[in-house]
């Protein structure tokens, strides 16, 4: 179990982001992407996530070439966009209730507990302030049993009792062997992390 | 390396062979057209019912045959583009778009300025002229998609699956306006076709139609050319900005 | 004279008959005009560019680009 | 199965709770009906003329404006991310959609129409030919319709571009639905032209979804 | 006065760019004038009959249509909270909008509508009180428009809304358009016609504003 | 020339977020709201912004209660909120131009300048990364000549280089007389800034 990406080329509008990009994730591991605002972040983990073609380069998941139609990396992964793909008129419940069934997790509640939303739970999640769209967004992914966790800027918005919170749980995904892949600019210090600087390719 | 080149296969031999062939497609186009303008504006006797107006026949028909047929091959060319990732076909497919829509147009335009003398209206709801201007939809529809991307294999994707899903309907909308005509307004509408074409309509008819097809042709030629140049232009600024 | 007029009147529906020769004619000679322009634009701003690129690279670009482009 | 029905539920419920786009379809078909005696004038003869055809062509409308939300409300929350990236298949995925737009959008109208028909002085005939040709016509046009809305979906001008590119394709089911209307009022049998537009259904059927996850596909990377 | 110009030229910029609100309500014209012939039958007698209803009808959706987007998309994206912030009072605010509305979604319409009469066979006459009716009645339209989408800006089921309360104000001025056409196609005068669509016209120019300033102030808090 | 909230309560949807919230701005003064997640500071800054009606209390902009029809606050203020507030069909240019010329101020350029925004500025945003989505905002709001900034969570997205970037604009605007009112999750130490802790209220 391993996902290992190996010269990896964006493209984005006839500029060329970034090239020759690897690395590669064991269980228990973390890579934490950085770079400057535009250096391409964003794109690679889209990439990652399968949700955007990268120009070169492979990916592979369990050996496995994600991008040939393969079937085993589905379910298998997690992407957290800037989005917040909420549904503004359903309620916090039934946002995170849909998402786990279709991941096929039945245990809602203790997602919603994860990040102290009972509370907010038949709040329409239109009407929740932008850290707790935010929770909502997070409680989803412990909502789902993907191995690998992509995320795009995790942090914002969250308080710093929550970014603790949320650290807590990534240690816990990592302990439990998982792996993850995110990028933020903010500070999330881990022990098993790597990183994966994308200003280095620019310059 | 440049930027995944297997994308752009190469279109040398393609170049080479319309190289060759595009003088004579002037030179035909040039000859057929004077040919048949001459055969239809001198030559052609006036109908004995039409009057003078059959000579439209000689420039709406021509149209619309051509509006039918470049429609089919874009559609070919899409299938082709797609199964076989053929780059040209693609492009030929998105080359010939512009030209069938604006002999598409042309048989509206004729066709209605024929309706006025011949029906005394611009503009009937007849099956075969609904089913043009649909048809007229269509490659707009198809010029469309290939502008609402920025990326060109995207496009090319897109358009294919469009001209696909539009040429299955093709036959069904002919068909469906046919008969939905025919239910409302039995045969009213004067179509000339039948055995009473006299060969000298027939022959400029047929000259014009060699000479719109000899002008697609060179037409073609020009923009799958200017295409591929494009393209190719494309790969070297993105080489240029990898390089800088 | 007599003759020409006729000839152009067209039994009085020269009105529409003109009309579509020459919309036939200007319809086609755009595409044409424009079909041209486009291919001569292209053609320019590739041998710009190409040009550019020889100069600055000195030595031959990459020839396998070169190649499996033209 | 469990997560293909669950995704027409949350539609449905959506669809319910923001009423937007349930409702934006029904209010529409039956303005429409409402505007046309007010435009054409109170003539019965005339309205039961052109009867038939003002319902279809409402119900097309109302089927096309309310098709650019199929995907569209998914993409911009990025809802479709994730869904594109769970386990179900593209091409079951766009059938549930397709699924809850028919049920969401177009149900209703069908629902209505018998009463809009009345109101337009359709005989008892034309009002059940009515409403089977848009029971088995309609699911064309929403299956059609997605592969138009992946197309065009995230794009700049897409809602003009949907209905440009799925228009010419309506028209068949347009002309087949009036005509069984148009011939049970005759007093002639409806059923080919039922079974022409059943025909086209499940068509499309295979066609649209296939088509509309391979769109759907090529908009998202 | 720059800053009430600047702000139409933006909105009228942003409707070439993206294409949305200006070809949405043409297209929607023209699809809906095409569709009827389909739709009720080939027969030139018919189609004279009810062009006029035809083409009012049509024009009144299309800018039904285009209407919940006149403030809905500076509300989503947040730039109504820094125009509502700014120093141009909200009743010229609102003038902006109305004018921006209906020189990218009317005004073409009105221009293709000659066209599209031909097409349906209207008399040269009827033509033309059309084009004169719908240059004066229009902006009626746009104005009480403007008071429906600010006041369901931002709400849920604020298409249906919308439609429902703009409805009954646009019937007056779909009731005296189509009367302009026909009176000048039985060989009447249309100028009385012309005269209640321009006062209307007058009217909303007053209240249209005002009210829509009003509900845009409660919406937003 | 100064803002004073007095006595400020809000409420939303039937629950009462915060009462007596009280604080002032001198020119040169900026003042952090702080607080957990749904404590209200956003609530509270779009009250400032007159987006938003106050339960009860007052605020005044040189003395004048800004509830009250006063005209002498408008364009006094820009507000920066979640929201991008960009047309993605337009470029950074063009939407920087128009609110420019909206707020009266023809300097464009230097606007651009300011978040090293030339080279994107033909570029539609709609293409542009998130951080950069937020430059841009930024730049708009050098682009006015408004007094007193009203910032939800300015530093969202950017990059430490563009925070350093826009510490220093914020410390020019201070220093020039101007004021600012902003909430933010990150750290942003400025010297003359008053911490207003909407937590002090809940407890
Ligand atoms: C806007 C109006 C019109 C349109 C769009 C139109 C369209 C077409 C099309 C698509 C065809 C090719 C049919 C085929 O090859 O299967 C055609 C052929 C023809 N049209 Fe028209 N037409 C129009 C008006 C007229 C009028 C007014 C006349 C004369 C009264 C006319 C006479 C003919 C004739 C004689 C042919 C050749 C028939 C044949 O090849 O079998 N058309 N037209
Ligand atoms: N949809 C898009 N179309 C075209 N280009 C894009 C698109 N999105 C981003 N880009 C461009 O791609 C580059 C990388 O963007 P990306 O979003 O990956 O950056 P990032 O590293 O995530 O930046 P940030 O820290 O600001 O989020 C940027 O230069 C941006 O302009
Ligand atoms: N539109 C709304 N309608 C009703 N209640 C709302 C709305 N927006 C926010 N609220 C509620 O008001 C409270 C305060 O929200 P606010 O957005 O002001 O918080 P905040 O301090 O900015 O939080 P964050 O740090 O998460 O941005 C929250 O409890 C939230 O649920
Ligand atoms: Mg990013
Ligand atoms: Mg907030």
């Amino acid at each position: 179990m391993s996902f290992v990406a190996q010269n990896l080329a964006c493209q984005r509008a006839d500029q060329l982001i970034f090239e020759d990009v690897s690395f590669s994730l064991s269980p228990g591991e973390a890579v934490w992407v950085k770079g400057r605002n535009g250096a391409g972040k964003s794109s690679l983990l889209r990439i990652c996530a399968r949700l955007l073609a990268p120009l070169r380069g492979q990916a592979a998941w369990h050996g496995e070439d994600i991008f040939k139609d393969y079937d085993g990396y589905i379910g298998d992964y997690h992407y957290l966009g800037h989005l917040d793909a909420l549904k503004y008129a359903l309620t916090v419940r039934e946002n995170i209730d849909f998402w786990a069934e279709f991941h096929g997790i039945p245990d809602v509640a203790s997602a919603l507990d994860q990040f102290d939303l009972q509370a907010l739970s038949d709040i329409p999640t239109g009407m929740l302030s932008q850290g707790q769209k935010k929770r909502t967004n997070l409680a989803r992914l412990t909502a789902s049993s993907a191995k690998l966790w992509i995320l795009d800027e995790p942090l914002s918005a969250l308080d710093l009792h929550y970014i603790a919170l949320f650290k807590e749980r990534l240690i816990r995904h990592l302990a439990e062997g998982g792996m993850a892949l995110f990028a933020t600019h903010q500070d999330l210090e881990l022990e098993q992390v790597k990183i994966l600087d994308l200003d280095d390719w620019a310059s | 390396m440049a930027i995944d080149l297997h994308k752009y296969a190469n279109p040398k031999r393609f170049l080479a062979i319309t190289g060759a062939i595009y003088p004579w497609s002037v030179g035909l186009t040039v000859v057929l057209l004077l040919v048949g303008l001459y055969l239809s504006l001198f030559v052609a006797p006036p109908d004995y019912q039409q009057g003078d107006t059959v000579r439209i026949m000689f420039v709406h028909v021509p149209a619309a045959w051509m509006a039918l047929m470049i429609y089919t091959m874009m559609a070919i060319s899409s299938a082709v583009g797609l199964i076989w990732k053929h780059p040209v076909a693609d492009l030929t497919a998105k080359a010939s778009a512009p030209i069938g829509a604006c002999f598409t147009f042309l048989a509206l335009v004729t066709g209605s300025l024929w309706g006025q003398p011949m029906w005394g209206t611009f503009w009937v709801w007849d099956a075969r002229l609904t089913s043009m201007l649909i048809l007229l939809f269509l490659y707009l529809g198809y010029m469309a998609i290939w502008e609402s991307f920025d990326d060109p294999v995207k496009a090319a994707k897109a358009a294919a699956i469009l001209a696909l899903v539009g040429v299955i309907n093709i036959p069904i909308i002919r068909f469906s306006v046919d008969w939905w005509n025919t239910l409302h307004q039995p045969a009213s509408v004067a179509t000339m076709d039948g055995p009473k074409i006299h060969s000298t309509i027939l022959i400029p008819l047929l000259v014009m139609g060699l000479a719109y097809t000899a002008f697609f042709v060179m037409v073609l030629i020009i923009r799958v050319k200017a295409e591929i140049l494009k393209r190719r232009l494309r790969v070297l600024q993105i080489a240029e900005l990898r390089e800088s | 004279m007599d003759q020409v007029a006729t000839y152009f009147d067209m039994g009085g529906y020269g009105l529409f008959i003109w009309p579509c020769f020459a919309v036939s004619a200007f319809v086609l000679l755009v595409l044409y005009l424009s079909s041209r322009r486009r291919l001569t634009i292209v053609e320019k701003e590739l041998a710009t560019l190409e040009r550019r690129r020889q100069k600055q690279s000195g030595r031959n670009i990459s020839s396998s680009t070169e190649e499996s482009l033209s | 199965m469990n997560r293909f029905l669950r995704l027409i539920g949350r539609d449905v419920r959506l669809a319910f709770r923001q009423g937007s786009a349930m409702t934006l379809g029904l209010s529409f078909f039956v303005i429409v009906v409402v505007l046309f005696p007010l435009g054409v004038g109170p003539e019965l003869a005339v309205l039961a003329r052109i009867g038939p055809g003002v319902l279809w062509v409402a119900a097309l409308l109302a089927c096309l404006l309310t098709l650019d939300r199929m995907f569209q409300a998914d993409y911009e929350d990025g809802s479709l991310d994730l869904l594109m990236t769970g386990s179900l298949p593209t091409e079951i995925l766009v059938l549930a959609k397709v699924i809850a737009h028919w049920l969401t959008s177009v149900l209703p109208l069908i629902v209505i129409a018998p009463l809009l028909g009345m109101s337009l002085n359709l005989p008892g005939d034309g009002i059940l030919a009515l409403t089977a040709a848009l029971l088995i016509g309609t699911p064309t046009l929403s299956l059609i319709g997605a592969v138009g809305a992946a197309l065009t979906m995230g794009m700049r001008r897409g809602g003009v571009l949907l209905s440009l590119l799925v228009l010419p394709l309506y028209i068949p089911v347009l002309i087949f639905g009036v005509a069984a209307v148009d011939a049970s009022m005759a007093q002639l049998s409806a059923t080919p032209h039922l079974l022409l537009l059943g025909g086209a259904s499940l068509g499309a059927l295979v066609v649209g979804p296939l088509a509309a996850a391979a769109a759907l596909r090529l908009s998202l990377s």
